[in-house]
């Protein structure tokens, strides 16, 4: 059974390293909940149960030129792409140090330069032409990155990507639309928001390939990813990737789901937890075992508590520098 | 008299319409069973069913234009932006087509849509979460924009919309939705739309404002009143179009104008109030028309110290009115 | 041959009407183009290849009830609706009896409430999600009108098309999405609008059924709005509908269509010119004889000049009117 | 010196700068093989070939968002909306994407892209064809508003907005294109954003205006200077963010302003204007403020007779000023 990830061309430390991550994500957003509902920090919006997909692709991406659009879930891919947990940690606590925003911005809105983690909003799709926009400079360039955007399904119901993907396809753009399908947009099932079966399907449309993956399954969305990038490097174009799992948290941390679901269904669907079914894989193939699982944990508990203190003692950024950065500042400071 | 809170104005308002009129329906996300992110539509699923509290997709031209097809029809649709923020895909819709409805056909067709969003800072929103957006709408003719402050005026101008004939867009401050409360008649009525209330009368300062400032205004001119300075201050309640007689009468009662608006100060509707002052009543004025409001950075920032900075705040209005009675 | 419309069910006058229209409309198209030279009329935007597809489509509607949410070139659906040849001048004479809009917008903005013809706007595709409320109104109400709306095929990619089609596919509404596809969005052909090969691959994302129809041929547009407008009384939801052919003339009386297409190009097309092949089906089958098309092309002469002529003598509106309707008037007057 | 016409100096503008910078391209609907409909990039297409100059699919939002995308990763995007009117479905992309980018990450990020679009009326183009669309953009910190009279204004300042880390909304006006002609430096030269100009000096009274409305400002200023009326007139140029000295100085100067736009009146950038001289410069008023703009109607209609009631003309401003110098 646990041929998969070689079949794939992925070492046995790959898929070690894989699920690293995707625990850490999924720890360091159980912390945050720890630490909203102890009123230190105002906001959590959760990667609970997206891990897999976003490990996933990521992985499959060169995190060296590649260009990342993450949507505010997307904690597995920006620690994929190079931010760390103290930076995560900062963005929470909302502190100066934040290098996505400086503390100016809600929690989940991504960016950072120097990684290539394209800012981001709160509108929802709007990320989806500029990603566009990046892979088209790409082609200008004759640069061989690729540029991976992600939203949520509900999203995917906003112009902006009707346009941005008919855009791509008409311009054969080296970029990969991933649709992270949770199953809900805040309280609104999947069937009330969309009338065909998968988001997949809007890929004909746009003239380009469009598959639905399992996205509980790493492997799976590395797979699917890669042969999009690959094609993408290739100049064959922009592909649609739809992940589908099951968002296990509530919306965000001020959404209340027990009015729109039952704890049944939420619970019937943690039966197939990434972690927890990746592990099993893993430990199938004594990739994972007692030892190192061991080791990992208490690193990871390590890093997130190191990484929460340092973040609840660093500084608010100055009041006064509200007035900063609205323009280039004159005197050569961008 | 009921005391309501700001939210509960809103509800009652959609209630209460829904049921006088079959015609009136509800669209927007969250609206259904969850009663809207900030509940305003809280119970409106249950007792009226799907058809007429209407959870869409997450698409916000759609909700707009949508709600304009069914109002062109003849329905009274009561479509709800999430956040006022996420109006912006739906400009298009709402500018070109509900306000040039009427005009356009040369008065065959109109579009009675209400357009519920809410809007303003103070609620650790940061930046997209926060914003002013009445001044992007206050230009344009065919439409009008009403942003009340208290519960009174929320319900009796919510109905008001609904049953105008002409498109409107009402703007709830957030953080008004909880803090404000107030006393509500038990008997249906409605307002006049386009209409500015003084909400207090006075003859030293005149500080005109709307929305959440204006209960920090009369704060501020309840403090000051025991100083012995007495503040008039004058409720816009609709920012499209002004009510300029009122607007003059106000300014010209004590010749020393503060206008306080919570919106970015460069291009906000308190530009156009001073203009229409400086144009019909410059020689009653004892002093500069004084502006407070935001600063000119995009919005306000998430980190509370930040957030805190760009907000007025009751000693700043306070000052500025005592500095204004001493001129 | 010459059975096709009698399968259909469409009698042999009905067939005539039905070329009457189109004729019609093109006759009206080319005087005013001929007004709009002659520097009598300052804009014209024409409807000419495009007449089949849209008498095709209206005919196969319940013009008593249905209500329609015509685009720019669509003098074939409106003429069908019932709005007249003298107001179509008024129209572009821009004169105060304009029943569309008293003179105020550019000529192709139609809109006639009393024959439920939606008022339009310039930019284009916001009348899709409007088409999608009133289909909306008509559900809740439990009435049993369809709602047409069309635009081209360029308009598709706008974010409204996505989102109206995706609306109305999830709430199951009653609308039909005609596209007219004329190959050009100005001077952009269709490669350079869209990278699927039909409008229609696009209906599978809203689920809906979609299908492209020779939009040159006036009974196959006929059978596709029919079935679409059956399966909408039925409760079945809405569909698309793409119609294929070419814009004979230049975008509009300001556009020069040489810097981008060839005449020969043109002429070719002109080949296929429905009014060209209609004929010939409609003479195969003894439908239209020399004397009926004699007497056809008189009248519609007469009613073309008399129109001109009422419309040219008729009187602009009051300066001072410009002033009115911008809201509900006080007084009663709406 | 060469004398060009308006759109002469859109388009060598945009051809310089892409001779300049690698980086610079066009997106936009028809500017490719026809030029655009105003034939604004008019040769570009041959010249720099269809990567520099590329027709996009006809969605406004993706023309900004695309731009957008290419300017943050560090290319020099110029988007053609085709009319103003049409920017409607780009406004979220605008205001809460490129306005914000430098902002929300705090300086981590920027945007730097040019969106020109053609406004304006007195060209037969009905309602949705001769809007101003400035004061909905007015309000936004982050953006720059860019609105030139002349060749040499629209040459420098175009070239300056390709050239800026920020984004800049460049609008023209549509019938000055060929209407308005003017001499253009043969050598290399930019202007400053954020900079009023004074375009003509004079003492009795101020006129503030932009756009076409300038060069009717000016014809009247002409005339009424053989009747003895010395017309200072000050060109914005730059009407967001809008430059506060230079209006102070000018109203300051004369104390007898009038503001002219082509714009609906009521929420117009010109109460801005008023406001900041109330606010800066009250004392200094020998009279109120006055202000013409278009009637407060959706937009100018078709008709020849509707559409003439619409516009601003000649001997309006004319009287407005002479009323005002006798004031
Ligand atoms: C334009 C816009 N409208 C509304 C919102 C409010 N909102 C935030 S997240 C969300 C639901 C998103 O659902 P989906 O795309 O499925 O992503 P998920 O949160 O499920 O991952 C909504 C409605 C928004 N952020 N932007
Ligand atoms: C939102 C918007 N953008 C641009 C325009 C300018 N414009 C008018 S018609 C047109 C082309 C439309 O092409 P298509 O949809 O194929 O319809 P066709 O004219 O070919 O029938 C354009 C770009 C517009 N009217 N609206
Ligand atoms: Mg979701
Ligand atoms: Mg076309």
């Amino acid at each position: 059974m646990a041929v998969k990830h070689e079949q794939l061309g992925l070492s046995d430390e790959d898929v070690l390293l894989m699920y690293e991550k995707m625990l850490l994500a999924r720890k360091i957003d159980e912390r945050l909940w720890l630490l909203n509902r102890a009123g230190k920090i105002p906001f959590v919006v959760s990667c609970q149960g997206q891990e897999a997909a976003q490990v996933g692709a990521a992985m499959a991406l060169d995190t060296e030129i590649d260009y990342v659009l993450p949507y505010y879930r997307d904690v597995g891919i920006v620690l994929s792409f190079g931010m760390t947990c103290e930076e995560l940690m900062l963005f929470s606590f909302a502190r100066a140090g934040d290098p996505n925003s400086g503390g100016r911005q809600m929690p989940g809105h991504f960016g950072q330069k120097k990684n290539r983690i394209v800012t981001s909003s709160s509108p929802v799709t709007t990320q989806v032409p500029h990603a566009v926009g990046i892979a088209l400079a790409a082609k200008m360039e004759k640069k061989d990155f690729v540029t991976l955007v992600t939203f949520g399904e509900g999203s995917s119901n906003q112009g902006d990507f009707h346009e941005g993907l008919n855009f791509a396809g008409v311009h054969n753009l080296p970029v990969i639309f991933l649709c992270e399908n949770n199953q809900y947009a805040i309280s609104v099932p999947l069937d009330k928001q969309l009338a065909c079966e998968r988001v997949s399907d809007r890929a004909a449309g746009y003239g380009m390939p469009g598959i639905t993956v399992d996205g509980n399954d790493p492997l799976a969305v590395y797979e699917a990813v890669k042969q999009a990038a690959d094609r993408a490097r290739d100049g064959e174009g922009p592909s649609l990737i739809e992940t589908t799992f099951y968002r296990f948290t509530p919306h965000s941390s001020d959404d209340d789901d027990s009015t729109y679901r039952s704890k049944e269904e939420v619970e019937e669907a943690k039966k197939n937890d990434p972690l927890r079914t990746f592990a099993s894989y893993l430990k199938d193939a004594q990739i994972l075992t007692e030892e190192n699982e061991n080791a990992m944990n208490k690193k990871i508990t390590e890093v997130i508590d190191e990484a929460t203190d340092a973040a609840e003692q660093a500084p608010y950024a100055d009041p006064s520098s509200i007035y900063k950065y609205v323009y280039a500042e004159k005197d050569g400071d961008n | 008299m009921a005391v309501l809170s700001y939210i509960q104005a809103v509800t009652e308002a959609l209630k209460e319409e829904m049921k006088r009129d079959d015609k009136v329906f509800i669209l927007g996300e969250d609206v259904g069973p969850k009663g809207g992110v900030f509940r305003a539509t809280d119970g409106l699923y249950e007792e009226f069913g799907e058809e007429r509290v209407l959870d869409t997709p997450l698409a916000e031209s759609a909700i707009a234009g949508v709600g304009i097809g069914a109002a062109m029809y003849g329905m009274r649709p009561v479509a709800e932006m999430q956040f006022a923020d996420f109006i912006m895909p739906a400009v298009n819709q709402i500018i070109s087509e509900a306000a040039k409805t009427r005009y356009r056909s040369n008065n065959d067709w109109n579009c009675p849509i209400t357009i519920r969003a809410p809007y303003g800072g103070g609620v650790h929103g940061a930046l997209y979460h926060s914003q002013s957006i009445e001044a992007m709408f206050a230009n344009v003719p065919g439409l009008k924009i009403v942003m009340p402050s208290t519960p009174y005026d929320v319900k009796g101008l919510l109905k008001a919309s609904i049953r105008d004939e002409d498109p409107v867009l009402f703007l709830e401050h957030k953080k008004a939705y909880r803090l404000v409360k107030g006393e509500v008649p038990d008997e249906e009525y409605t307002l006049p739309i386009g209409k500015a209330d003084v909400k207090k009368e006075g003859n030293d300062v005149t500080v005109i404002s709307y929305g959440l400032c204006l209960h920090l205004a009369l704060q501020a001119a309840e403090k000051l009143e025991k100083e012995g300075f007495s503040v008039h201050v004058l409720d816009l309640r609709t920012v499209y179009p002004l009510d300029k007689e009122a607007i003059e009468e106000a300014a010209s009662k004590t010749g020393k104008v503060l206008l306080i608006t919570e919106d970015n100060k460069e291009g906000s509707v308190m530009g156009e109030v001073a203009a229409i002052i400086a144009e019909r009543c410059l020689f009653d004025l004892d002093a500069p028309v004084q502006r407070l409001a935001g600063p000119d950075v995009p919005a306000m920032p998430y980190a509370p110290p930040l957030e805190k900075e760009f907000m007025i705040d009751l000693d700043t209005i306070e000052s500025a009115i005592r500095d204004l009675a001493e001129f």
